[in-house]
């Protein structure tokens, strides 16, 4: 039974992986050089996030993985940021 | 589900794999209350912050940056390897993993004694004639970037192990959880860093 | 304990008494059910039981009905909590400081009291220091009770409705002491309060020696008396020139209480301990205190040995 | 479905294994022996705290000076609530009753990884031995109260370091468990046992093992920090270098709310498995119950903010942190009816698990609707740090938790030692725990609404005669537990042997041997139909 569920990534969509993380990663250094304010943060955090979900899908396997496992890590990144939301209704409010 | 043998030695791999799943989920905390501490200190005093990021050297957060990933790509390729029975290469991948960890703590212990010569160090004497601002941000800096690397160190350990059960065929094309689960945490060191490098490195 | 003596009093009475009200009938009722059900279903009675395994409606019911009272409770409990952060503009203004393990309040900026006095019907904002750790301002008859945090600027008001003696309380954990910092407020008339805020200016215009200040300023008063009473730690009374028998590790020898001497307490408290005392109640001062400081604390020090007190 | 696990397997108890002796046990890796061993060194820490505890009540008999001196005061109720909190409730329920019954449960015959259980169990003992250590050695208990609210954990100069190491390292013992049991559901399940199969313990130990999992280490962190502080002195928490002491106060609480579901959760699902066995009845709204489990365990996340009413948080934060407060009181209220719904109509024998499980709804209603005043912003400002909060805590965490574990204890111990304890003795038990107990923590409430606060040595006059009151049950207290502690030992050694389903009880453990035999089932249950169907056994309808 083990075999059949075994997904295997090729090394060459592997390099392609990498290859578009690294490519976000000098988008990131290069956008800094600008100034948005505010926004700066906002950039730098979203880019990053695309960057975490590109690791979590190819190099973790997540797209191989069932429906269950992906809610959930989608589920915890979500419930972590409820708590900094909410802790934010303190310090935004003060 | 296997259920008929549960007391073998054997973890099937479908519960290691969720075991070491949840197990991130606890790291992803760990780190998560740091970046809740930064977040907030980030939302106080942001202008210190951009000051403070400035004393630190984005060139090597970016090298940094590019070892881990390209070391995340090896550890992936390396269960590739492994997948399909090809030993020596896993082998050499996993290598190739571990020398990439290596760098990354050179670089890292290099930007330290670096900051260590200029005095900034938790409760030195510079730090504490700086802004709050800035003092916070190193005090951040040195706790999240060390936990971060006392995580790369056991990442290093785990793949070194590795290493050795791919030599004697403990790890191989059919059991190969060990390899898995430590190429999942390895991932996971590299996840913590995706979001370090912008917040310390790049706010400038 | 419903006498509130301040104008949040009856908001918060209020509450009080909602919530008691609903919880008294729901565990009497449930208790109550549960000890018929015993009974009435009991075994020894042969009855077989029912095999029935629930209800959609029931679980509708028991779920939309405590939802409605809780919502109502958290209702009534912020009516009752809004006006505590409403502070009237013309409420008089007292800063009131906790520090380990006493109350000061500071009037108009710079006169000071270890009692809180207030005129009656005149509210009053308390704007809360903490020149060390985390205190809790309480005054459990006024209903109102704020963390005093350094660093924070919180505050609290209330309008005082009665003449009278209230306790002050601190409720927040801070120390070897917390139980006895305690302070009093006392409700008087207008006119009552103007002559007492006059006595405490022309108390505040004859200037403290500068080393009481300091001694006061640092907390060093909430262990150390004046006047021989024997704290947390010794008496300053009499302290100065005298012999002291202290342990440094594990010997024991005795020492001349001079500058010397007196500078190792402060900055190592724990190095030599006194007779009768226990090492890790004093803190080290040092970075809080320097040597001019301390050699002008021994100055006033020297005052205390006697006749001129 | 047939009693499986013949005659031919000895019992875990007998059972020998690579080891001999007493390392048989330290090095098992048998679910059942290991909550064994959880269970002894929970009742030794047990016995440590309430010494203690009863040492503060003496104390507190008289103002001023009793029996001890205020220091001695404040490192007293420091490590009692650091070991009743961190080493006895929120491990308890799911380390002793979880370990051995979880697997029993849902058909399995261990744990998903036996050995990180047993390693669990070793970091519980490493961590609890260090904290109880810290009241003794080097620069004197710690004085902080089990909450380390900074700048005083900082600054104090005793031994606040041994504390907090001992609670990061009982933190992640509990995480290492909750990881075990989520993993342990998931894949281990019997045949058949479908999710909505699965017995309610382990659906309540489920939602607990998601707390334990995911709050845990914002609370490992944030004592990381602390040490970090008194050791770099970092500044985070510390105002004069720019740190913010309310901060710590958030990050504490986001766990340590989450933590009090911890206790709470399992003691549910035991008191769900009483009510239908004692009933001979199936557990009324299974779906509900599970749901609020779930609802407890997700919402209950959410509302750390009402331990800092008063810490000077803004005030949408404040009614915000209130509404979520009162939201979660609704799953519990759920959980209330079903139960009482359970009893209606079914057989009802009041044996001692009964008893207690009863004994449960009532001071859990105390402590909840005392919960509630508490979580209403008006009346938070008056209870807020007095005994109010104190008496809330003991009826839900004492009245609560630990009548359930009472009520698990004589339930299980049938089954866990094969042996029976004696009723009679057992009832007086209870009676003498039932009346100390309301004696020792009702007069606190008044005491609280009067104004008295908590953690203080010395207190104002007119308070007394609630103390008195309050000394006086906890030595009835006392009397009961150890009374009732005798009779469990002596029936575990000596008592008659028990049957294998001595309460009619319909669930996976009942169908095996007392005590079990180490691998629990010779051939794994399959499961055909819901639990709690007793039709098949009584034979109405
Ligand atoms: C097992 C542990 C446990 C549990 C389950 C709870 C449950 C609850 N707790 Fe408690 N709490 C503690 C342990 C626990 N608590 C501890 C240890 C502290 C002190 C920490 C410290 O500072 O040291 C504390 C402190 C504490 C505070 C802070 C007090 C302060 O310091 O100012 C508050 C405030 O909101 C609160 C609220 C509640 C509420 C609303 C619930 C609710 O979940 C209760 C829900 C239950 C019911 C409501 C009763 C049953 C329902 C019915 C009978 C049906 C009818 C119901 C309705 C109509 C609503 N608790
Ligand atoms: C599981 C949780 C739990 C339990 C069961 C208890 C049980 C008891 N607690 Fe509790 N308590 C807490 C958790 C708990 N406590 C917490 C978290 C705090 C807050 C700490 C803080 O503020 O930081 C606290 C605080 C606290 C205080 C408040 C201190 C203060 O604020 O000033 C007091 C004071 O009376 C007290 C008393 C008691 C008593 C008398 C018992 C009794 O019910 C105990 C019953 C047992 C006995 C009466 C004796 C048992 C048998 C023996 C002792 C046999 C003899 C054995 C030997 C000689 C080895 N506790
Ligand atoms: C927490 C309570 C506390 C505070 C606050 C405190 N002390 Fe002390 N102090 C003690 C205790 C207890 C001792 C005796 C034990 C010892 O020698 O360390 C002591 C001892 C001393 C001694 C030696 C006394 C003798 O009789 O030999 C001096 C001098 C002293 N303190 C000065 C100060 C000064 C100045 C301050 C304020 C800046 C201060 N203390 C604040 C508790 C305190
Ligand atoms: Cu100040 Cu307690
Ligand atoms: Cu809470």
């Amino acid at each position: 039974m083990k075999h059949e569920d075994k997904h295997i990534s090729s090394y060459s969509s592997l390099a392609i992986v990498l290859a578009v993380l690294l490519l976000l990663t000098a988008f990131s250094v290069w956008i800094t050089g600008f100034h948005f304010g505010a926004f700066t943060v906002a950039v730098a955090l979203i880019i990053a996030s695309v960057k975490v979900a590109t690791v979590l899908i190819n190099f973790m396997h997540l797209k191989f993985e069932n429906l269950f496992l992906r809610l959930l890590v989608t589920g915890v990144f979500v419930m972590f940021a409820l708590v900094v939301i909410l802790t934010f209704v303190d310090y935004y409010f003060r | 589900m296997s259920v008929h043998n549960t007391h073998s030695e054997h973890i099937d791999s479908e519960t290691g794999k969720l075991g070491m799943w949840i197990f991130l989920f606890t790291e992803l905390f760990l780190f998560g209350g740091l970046f809740l501490v930064y977040a907030v200190f980030r939302a106080k005093y942001s202008a210190e912050f951009h000051l403070a990021a400035g004393e630190l050297n984005a060139f090597i957060g970016t090298m940094n940056t590019v070892f881990l990933l390209f070391s995340s790509m090896t550890v992936a390729m390396s269960l590739t390897a492994i997948q399909k029975g090809d030993r020596k290469l896993a082998l050499f991948l996993v290598f190739v993993t571990i020398l990439l960890a290596g760098l990354f703590m050179v670089n890292k212990y290099f930007e330290w004694s670096h900051k260590f010569e200029y005095g900034i160090y938790p409760g030195s004497e510079v730090l504490k004639n700086m802004s709050h601002g800035e003092l916070l941000f190193f005090g951040l800096y040195y706790m999240m970037t060390g936990l971060h690397a006392l995580h790369v160190l056991v990442g290093m350990v785990l793949l070194s192990i590795n290493v050795v059960k791919i030599r004697s065929g403990s790890v191989n094309s059919d059991h190969y959880l060990m390899l898995e689960n430590s190429a999942l945490y390895w991932h996971l060191v590299d996840l913590i860093w995706i979001f370090l490098f912008p917040l310390l490195y790049l706010i400038t | 304990m419903f006498t509130g003596a301040s104008n949040l009093a009856d908001g918060v009475d209020k509450a009080f008494l909602f919530i008691f009200i609903i919880a008294f009938i729901f565990i009497i009722g449930i208790s109550a059910f549960m000890i018929w059900t015993l009974i009435h279903f009991s075994r020894k009675k042969g009855k077989a039981p029912m095999q029935f395994s629930g209800s959609m409606k029931l679980e509708v019911v028991w779920t939309v009905i405590p939802t409605i009272l809780v919502l109502l409770m958290f209702w009534i409990g912020w009516k009752g909590f809004a006006p505590m952060r409403r502070v009237p503009p013309d409420a008089m203004r007292v800063t009131a400081i906790g520090r380990m393990w006493e109350w000061e309040f500071v009037y108009q900026d710079s006169m000071r009291s270890k009692e809180l006095v207030l005129p009656i019907n005149k509210p009053v904002k308390l704007d809360l220091v903490s020149e060390d750790i985390n205190h809790s301002l309480f005054i459990p008859a006024f209903r109102v009770k704020e963390d005093v945090i350094p660093g924070y600027d919180n505050w609290l008001w209330f309008t005082p409705n009665y003449i009278g003696d209230y306790e002050i309380l601190c409720t927040e954990y801070c120390g070897l002491l917390h139980s006895a910092m305690i302070a009093k407020t006392r409700i008087v008339e207008q006119e009552e309060f103007d002559k007492w805020l006059a006595d405490l200016r022309t108390a505040s215009f004859i200037p403290d020696p500068e080393g009481l200040v300091l001694l006061r300023g640092t907390g060093c008063l909430a262990c150390h008396s004046l006047d021989g009473a024997k704290l947390v730690g010794p008496s300053f009374r009499g302290f100065y020139g005298s012999q002291r028998i202290v342990t440094s590790g594990n010997t024991q020898k005795t020492i001349t209480a001079d500058d010397e001497y007196l500078i190792s307490s402060i900055y190592n408290p724990d190095e030599q301990i006194v007779e009768g005392y226990s090492r890790g109640l004093m803190q080290s001062y040092r970075g809080l205190l320097n040597e001019s400081d301390i050699s002008i604390i021994a100055e006033y020090l020297k005052t205390l040995n006697g006749e001129n007190q | 479905m047939s009693i499986s696990g013949s005659e031919t397997q000895v019992s875990y108890l007998e059972y020998q294994g690579k080891h001999k002796g007493i390392w048989s046990w330290l090095l098992s890796t048998d679910h059942k022996r290991i909550g064994l061993l959880y269970l002894y060194a929970i009742i030794i820490f047990f016995f440590v705290a309430a010494f203690l505890g009863l040492l503060m009540r003496i104390e507190l008999i008289a103002p001023g000076r009793t029996i001890m001196e205020p220091q001695t005061y404040n490192g007293l109720f420091t490590i009692h609530g650091i070991i009743m909190i961190f080493v006895i409730v929120i491990p308890g329920l799911a380390a002793v009753f979880g370990n051995f019954f979880l697997p029993i449960l849902i058909g399995a015959r261990d744990v998903a990884f036996p050995k990180l259980n047993l390693f669990s169990w070793y970091l519980y003992m490493i961590g609890a031995i260090l904290g109880v250590l810290s009241q003794f050695i080097g620069g004197g208990a710690p004085d902080t109260g089990w909450t380390f609210y900074v700048p005083y954990s900082v600054e104090s100069s005793t031994n606040v370091i041994y504390a907090l190491t001992a609670a990061f390292i009982l933190g992640f013992s509990s995480i290492l468990t909750g990881l075990n049991f989520i993993v342990t559901i998931h894949r281990m399940r019997a045949p058949g046992m479908g999710w909505m199969r699965m017995p309610l313990f382990p659906w309540a130990l489920y939602a607990t093992a998601w707390i334990q999992v995911l709050a845990t280490p914002i609370v490992g962190i944030t004592l990381l920090m602390v040490i970090a502080e008194r050791v770099l002195n970092i500044g985070f928490f510390d105002p004069a270098l720019g740190g913010d002491p309310v901060l710590f106060q958030h990050l504490f609480w986001i766990y340590s709310h989450p933590a009090v579901y911890i206790m709470i959760l399992p003691a549910m699902g035991i008191v769900t498995e009483i009510f239908p066995t004692f009933s001979q009845k199936p557990v009324f709204g299974y779906g509900a119950i599970v749901l609020s489990s779930l609802a407890i365990a997700f919402v209950g996340y959410f509302v750390w903010g009402h331990h800092m009413f008063t810490s000077g948080m803004s005030y949408n934060a404040r009614w915000f942190f209130s509404f979520l407060t009162f939201i979660v009181a609704v799953p519990s209220a759920i959980k209330v009816f079903n139960w009482i719904s359970t009893m209606y109509g079914g057989s009802i024998d009041l044996k001692p698990p009964l008893l207690y499980a009863i004994s449960f709804i009532f001071l859990f209603m105390i402590g909840g609707f005392t919960g509630l005043v508490l979580g209403s912003l008006a009346t938070n400002v008056q209870t807020h740090d007095t005994a109010f909060v104190m008496a809330h805590f003991h009826y839900i965490i004492f009245g609560g938790m630990g009548f359930a574990f009472f009520a698990a204890i004589h339930y299980w111990a049938p089954k866990m030692f094969g042996r029976m304890y004696n009723f009679r003795l057992a009832y007086i038990a209870w009676g003498f725990n039932f009346i100390g107990f309301n004696m020792l923590y009702f007069p606190l409430f008044i005491v609280g609404l009067q104004g008295m606060p908590r953690r203080a040595y010395d207190y104002l006059p007119q308070f007394q005669s609630g103390h008195v009151l309050s000394t006086i049950g906890s030595f009835i207290l006392f009397a009961g537990l150890l009374l009732m502690v005798y009779n469990l030992i002596r029936g575990a050694r000596k008592g008659a042997v028990a049957p294998a389903n001595p309460w009619k009880g319909v669930t996976l453990e009942w169908k095996i041997p007392s005590p079990p035999p180490h691998e629990n089932f010779d051939d794994l249950p399959e499961i055909t139909s819901k639990p709690y169907l007793f039709g098949n056994i009584s034979d109405n309808k």
